[in-house]
């Protein structure tokens, strides 16, 4: 019974990780139509960003706040150097693949960046919160008080974002400009601007999604450690999963991936765990084409 | 508040789509821009609308530059383009493609005036406000295109084929809108139109654009008693 | 139409023509096999591809250094007969593509005498295939992994064994597990791959049956779902006891999720995933190493009684600035020290084929930081034979069990696990090996 | 002379010509070249495969490094378990694995871009892990793949890489051959007519999923054959040697030849073959220290894959190629 109940844990923990990850990618998506591969080269950048200011103020939480907002920077800088003159040229056979592709040159650059920079080093964020695990009548559960904080954080940010795209005009903005961006020129919304602050906001739930990871797993940050990528591919698939379109579908995309993971780990075969998340994706994608949340016949990107 | 044009060119890669186009819409008009598929009527809208870079040549309204600016910048100086086509937001609800039209005027009251103004013009679109754009029917699409344009409060509006792929009494329903709305709120628009006759019929002046060069110009009335017009474009 | 078609052709063959010239307009290299191949009067050219880059560089990434410290310090101490040695670095990142290409590159281009510690079994075993240092009669050395198959001469004629086998590891942990924990519940988590595979096979033969086994797919620790999940596992099943044959970001994932889920086994690390340093970088705090054990057939690393650890400790500080002294420091060390031994022992007319004669007839009495002899012989390439066993104390510094170096030694098929009687001979000189 | 170009004897004849200069180019330089040589060769295969795919019927794929390992595999296989002559171990790996990508063609055919991108990585990511299930796959360590030695006749001293970039070169210019003439081929036209829009391909009367299926089909049958060719370079296929950054590369070098220009697939081959060995130049230049030397190589490729998105989006043949026109059609104006 315990372990069943550790597994549900285990599962919506980790798929809580996966699922901030996707919604960085979702939100980029919905405000540019654009895959962001760079998004796990992002998410590494602003976890030494947090590492370097927690060097300096000594507190976790300020360090977040401080990765989240250069991490929007660098998210929106990247979008306005790269990324814009990529979407004004919207002709040619290649201008469907061209962002995804720049996207990955950029993860190189910034993985090999950091590489050179930071290699070798020993960079450790230890939890703010304890990670030790809740212990009810003498079993300890596989939720600590910082994994909570993890999941909160995904769920206020599902929440928030969500009223942002919905309710707000910067919301609407946001949308109108992915959808139509002829349109929403004429409408009068400043396309450019939008799109930098749609990347802007991606890169700071990107940052979030680092900061929050590392010291949840070992606590180690390296350029060389796998964890961003393999989060980057995680991530992709529980946004794919979710639909891609909708932020609450990226969360229960994240959740649904780690759930299924966990549950596999533990009662099928503890070491399929890649092809579960391949057979996951297939499953949901031949039963739904255009993912959970998606809408069915969306735009073609 | 004239909208001035002068020796405007427009290039389509090799292809020269606007000509050396000149004319002068005085505040208030309708003036109707006819011309077989492909004249440049799209084209010419485009550029003055800053969609399209033009190759040389001048536009301006209220003395401002209309071509070397940005389209959203030229809603702000009262410039609105409704462009070819559903000009609407299918994945939007009618109320929020309204919306986009006044998010640059940050005036939530103002806007809300404006979107009752709309409404009263156009009541489908209050009944169906909260629907996606998807469901609605072509015709209501223009009404809901041009009902965004006017969220912004233009003072010259570019319309680009508002009747295309519309029924013939749909068509005369918009062209009726459009014609009340110049006159009742002292709009300068240019109208494209394939369909020539009803848009020379509700205009005060035409222009006929042949192969990107200006055929013809004159009051719209003269234009369709003018047998060589009538001939060529009014299929009569 | 044809118009297109035609430049689309001609532009096709343009560029062929072009690569085919420019490859060919690359001179062919004029053969004169005067002196050995990467040998001079003065110099001696080795080469060596491991990750340096990737999921397994930490930890591995830092061997070059210190085996090019060693041989800088012999290098300032008149080399090897006069020789200095020089050692080219090449990354592979742990896949077998690059460590090829890479090892092509270090044998045709720059024309090593021999490799030394490439690291990797599937590496190793594609190299072996493709590369095959043993038809061109180039010595492959103490070679990094632990796979028993490198030791069999006839199939890797060139290649030599350093590290004791992981068959042979396990069978001495079963040893170890029957004599200090008996009737406890035991736990395995290890990688599901032939590294791990060759654990299973060793603890079969040394009869240590798990109630709980764990595997896990290589590169799995690295996601948030999959540490947690060999914990409740482990858990579940009651091991208190828990073995851990897999690489050290594996041990670092292990030991954090079990810390997060009050779960306090008995650890016993593997050789390979069991160094303090890799796992501290890994992120794990030095506390939570308490009581931890692990086995190892060189010195422990902060056993300053011990006169190589002393000596190499001096020479990592000043040929090797900023890198901390380690397990991986101390086995680069040795690996370079073996060479050295194994260069020297070839003598003056250093060749390929003699140095490997030199290693086959007097490998088993070189001088060199292993607690267990080497053992390579006409027939075998089998490197060191046993294994200690010690416990980290709450600063991550490995001690061994009761004070002393207790080492036992076996084979990699069935022989029996013995305690081992073997006496290091003493240090050669400033830890400079002549013969 | 161009109508013999342009027939389908006069294109086989190029092609032979072209091959006899290979081989003859083979001869003149070391055994690290003609190594290289075949590396090369593979490299154009595996790229050609992606240009189909991409350039030609418009489906991105990020996971190709996953159909490379089905044709490894199957090559291997076949060699091991049924001692294949070797050209039909190659024709296995590119039968089974056109196999694998009509499957999945079937599949992908249903997807959208972002979609099918998330599925192809997922498949990249996850397929490689299937050989540690079995054992007959051989695990991590994988399986020895021995190709055999040169026939005798071409003497003792004719090496084994040579005779690799022999039998890689032969199949890269066979690959070629058959590539540009289905590409003149009906087919050819369908997909570029999808590629461009498929809707209107669609009223013209085209199943456009039937000829996706197709395009994903023919291109895995050139990725197996490409992976046989990798296996053969490697001497052995394992999970490792199909890394994520294996189809990251493929398309890297897709994007560097121009995914529409199959031309352009020299060059990058020729990148991605020639990037390690530029950076190692680099990086002595620099002092050789450890985390320049290592990072390098990913570093150039990823800022030449961001120049060449950025400034010859279409690759620099179709750059040139447009120029060309642009110039033709303004000095007939």
């Amino acid at each position: 019974m315990f372990t069943f109940i550790d597994t549900l844990l285990i599962g919506l923990t980790s798929g809580a990780v996966y699922s901030l990850m996707a919604i960085a990618l979702v939100l980029v998506w919905r405000s540019t139509r654009v895959v962001n591969f760079a998004q796990a080269g992002q998410a590494l950048l602003s976890t030494y960003i947090g590492y370097e200011c927690m060097g300096r103020f000594h507190s976790f939480w300020i360090a977040l706040a401080l990765a989240m907002i250069l991490g929007a920077g660098v998210s929106a800088l990247i979008e306005m150097l790269f990324m814009r003159t990529l979407f004004k040229r919207n002709t040619g056979p290649i201008a469907g693949v061209a962002p995804i592709i720049a996207t990955l040159g950029l993860l190189g650059i910034i993985r090999g960046g950091i590489g050179i920079f930071m290699g070798g080093k020993e960079t450790i964020i230890r939890p703010p919160l304890s990670n030790v695990g809740f212990t009810i009548s003498g079993h300890t559960f596989a939720l600590s008080p910082f994994k909570l904080v993890i999941l909160s954080a995904v769920l206020i940010m599902m929440i928030l974002l969500s009223l942002i795209f919905t309710k707000t005009n910067i919301g609407l903005a946001l949308r109108a400009s992915a959808y139509a961006p002829e349109i929403a020129r004429l409408a009068g919304v400043k396309v450019d601007a939008i799109r930098t602050l749609g990347w802007a906001i991606a890169g700071a739930a990107g940052a979030a999604a680092g900061m929050l990871q590392t010291p949840n797993g070992t606590g180690a940050l390296s350029p060389d450690s796998l964890e961003f990528s393999l989060l980057l591919v995680f991530g992709f698939i529980a946004a794919v999963i979710g639909g891609l379109e909708s932020l609450v579908g990226a969360v229960i995309g994240g959740l649904l991936l780690g759930l299924v993971l966990a549950i596999v780990l533990m009662y099928v075969n503890a070491t399929l765990l890649f092809m579960t998340a391949f057979v996951l994706l297939i499953v949901v994608l031949l039963v739904r084409p255009q993912g959970i949340m998606g809408k069915k016949a969306g735009r073609r990107a | 508040m004239t909208l001035i044009v002068s020796e405007l060119c427009v290039d389509h890669g090799a292809i020269r789509a606007v000509d050396h186009v000149s004319l002068r819409i005085e505040q208030g008009q309708l003036a109707a821009v006819i011309g077989a598929n492909g004249a440049g009527k799209t084209t010419l809208l485009r550029a003055l609308s800053g969609l399209t870079p033009a190759r040389s040549g001048s536009a301006t309204w209220k003395g401002h530059d209309l071509l070397h600016s940005k389209p959203e910048k030229l809603v702000r100086f009262g410039v609105s383009h409704v462009s070819e086509g559903k000009s609407v937001i299918p994945e939007l609800s009618v109320e929020e493609n309204l919306n986009l039209g006044a998010l640059w005027r940050r005036n939530a009251k103002e806007s809300e005036q404006t979107r009752n103004k709309i409404f009263e013009t156009f009541p489908r679109l209050e009944e169906r406000a909260g629907q996606l754009a998807d469901t609605l029917s072509g015709g209501e699409r223009q009404m809901l295109a041009i009902g965004r344009a006017l969220m912004a409060k233009p003072e010259l509006l570019l319309l680009d084929e508002p009747s295309l792929g519309l029924a013939p009494l749909v068509i005369a329903q918009i062209f009726q809108s459009i014609r009340d709305l110049t006159t009742q709120m002292g709009l300068t628009v240019v109208l494209v139109e394939q369909n020539a006759l009803g848009a020379l019929e509700i205009a005060d002046v035409g222009i006929v654009l042949n192969l990107g060069r200006i055929a013809a110009t004159d009051r719209a009335q003269s234009l369709i008693e003018n047998p060589q017009v009538r001939a060529a474009y009014l299929g009569y | 139409m044809i118009g297109t078609n035609r430049r689309k052709l001609l532009v096709a063959s343009a560029v062929l023509v072009t690569g085919a010239l420019t490859l060919s307009a690359i001179p062919a290299q004029a053969f004169s096999v005067r002196n050995e191949v990467g040998v001079t009067s003065n110099s001696i050219k080795l080469g060596i591809t491991l990750p340096m880059t990737g999921a397994a560089s930490p930890g591995y990434n830092k061997i070059p250094g210190a085996m090019k410290a060693y041989f800088d310090y012999v290098n300032a101490n008149g080399g090897v007969n006069g020789r200095k040695i020089t050692l080219v670095v090449k990354d592979d990142a742990y896949t077998p593509t690059a460590s090829v290409q890479a090892t092509n590159e270090l044998i045709l281009q720059d024309k090593v005498f021999a490799m030394v510690g490439a690291l990797g079994t599937a590496n190793n075993k594609a190299v072996a295939a493709l590369v095959n240092p043993g038809r061109r009669g180039i010595p492959d050395l103490f070679v990094n992994t632990g796979f028993s198959g490198f030791a069999d001469k006839k199939a890797y004629p060139t290649t030599f064994s350093l590290f004791p086998s992981y068959i042979m590891e396990a069978k001495i942990m079963s040893m170890y597990i029957k004599e200090n924990f008996p009737g406890k519940k035991l736990g395995l988590l290890y990688q599901a791959d032939d590294f791990g595979r060759d654990a299973l096979a060793g603890f079969k033969t040394g009869g240590v049956t798990f109630d709980v086994t764990v595997p896990y797919a290589p590169l799995s620790q690295a996601t948030p779902t999959t540490p947690p999940t060999w914990i409740t596992k482990l858990q579940a099943g009651g091991a208190e006891v828990v073995v851990l044959f897999g690489v050290s970001s594996a041990t670092a994932a292990a030991l954090g999720a079990a810390y997060a889920m009050k779960y306090h086994p008995q650890w016993i690390l593997g050789s390979v995933g069991g160094d303090a340093t890799a796992i501290k970088l890994a992120g794990v705090p030095a506390p939570l190493f308490t009581g931890v054990q692990t086995a190892s057939f060189l010195p422990a690393p902060a056993d300053t009684t011990d006169e190589y650890v002393k000596l190499f400790q001096t020479i990592n500080t000043k040929y090797n600035p900023g890198a901390t002294f380690d397990n991986n420091i101390l086995a680069g060390m040795n690996t370079a020290f073996v060479t050295v031994q194994a260069i020297a022992a070839a003598g003056k007319n250093l060749t390929r084929k003699g140095l490997i004669t030199a290693i086959e007839t007097k490998g088993s009495t070189f001088a060199s930081a292993g607690l267990t002899p080497m053992a390579p012989t006409a027939t075998s390439h089998t490197g060191y034979d046993g294994y200690w066993f010690g416990t980290y104390d709450g600063t991550a510094t490995l001690k061994p069990n009761g004070g002393v170096y207790t080492v036992y030694t076996t084979d990699s098929g069935a022989g029996a696990v013995a305690k081992s009687t073997y006496k290091r001979p003493a240090m050669p000189v400033n830890g400079l090996p002549t013969n | 002379m161009h109508k013999l170009i342009h027939s389908n004897i006069g294109r086989l004849l190029f092609f032979g010509a072209l091959g006899c200069l290979l081989f003859l180019a083979g001869n003149r330089v070391d055994e690290l070249r003609v190594y290289q040589g075949a590396t090369l060769a593979m490299f154009v295969v595996a790229i050609s495969s992606i240009i189909l795919l991409t350039g030609y019927s418009g489906q991105v794929s990020l996971g190709h490094g996953a159909l490379l390992a089905i044709g490894g595999y199957s090559a291997v296989l076949a060699r091991n378990y049924w001692s294949l002559p070797i050209w039909l171990c190659f024709a296995v790996a590119v039968l089974a694995t056109a196999a694998a990508g009509s499957v999945l063609g079937t599949a992908a055919a249903r997807l959208s871009g972002p979609y099918l991108a998330g599925t192809t990585l997922a498949l990249a990511v996850g397929l490689p892990s299937i050989a540690n299930q079995f054992s007959f796959l051989g695990g991590e360590q994988g399986l020895l793949f021995d190709v055999g030695a040169p026939p005798a006749s071409l003497g003792a001293d004719f090496s084994p890489y040579k005779w690799y970039f022999w039998i890689a070169s032969s199949a890269a210019l066979i690959a070629l051959w058959w590539l540009q003439n289905i590409l003149r081929s009906r087919y050819g036209r369908t997909w570029r007519a999808v590629r461009g829009n498929e809707v209107a391909a669609e009223l013209a009367g085209i199943h456009v999923g039937k000829a996706k299926t197709l395009a994903f089909t023919l291109s895995a049958g050139l990725a197996g054959l490409a992976g046989a060719l990798l296996a053969m370079t490697i001497g052995t296929v394992s999970p490792s040697a199909f890394p994520l950054t294996l189809s990251f590369s493929l398309l890297t070098g897709a994007v560097l030849s121009g995914v529409t220009t199959l031309p352009g697939v020299m060059i990058g081959a020729v990148t991605l073959v020639a990037t390690p060995e530029i950076a190692n130049a680099i990086s002595h230049r620099l002092g050789d220290s450890g985390a320049v030397t290592s990072n390098l190589p990913g570093l150039l490729v990823s800022a030449l894959l961001i120049l060449v998105v950025m400034l010859v989006p279409n690759g620099p043949v179709e750059q040139l190629r447009s120029i060309r026109t642009r110039r033709s059609v303004s000095t007939s104006r």
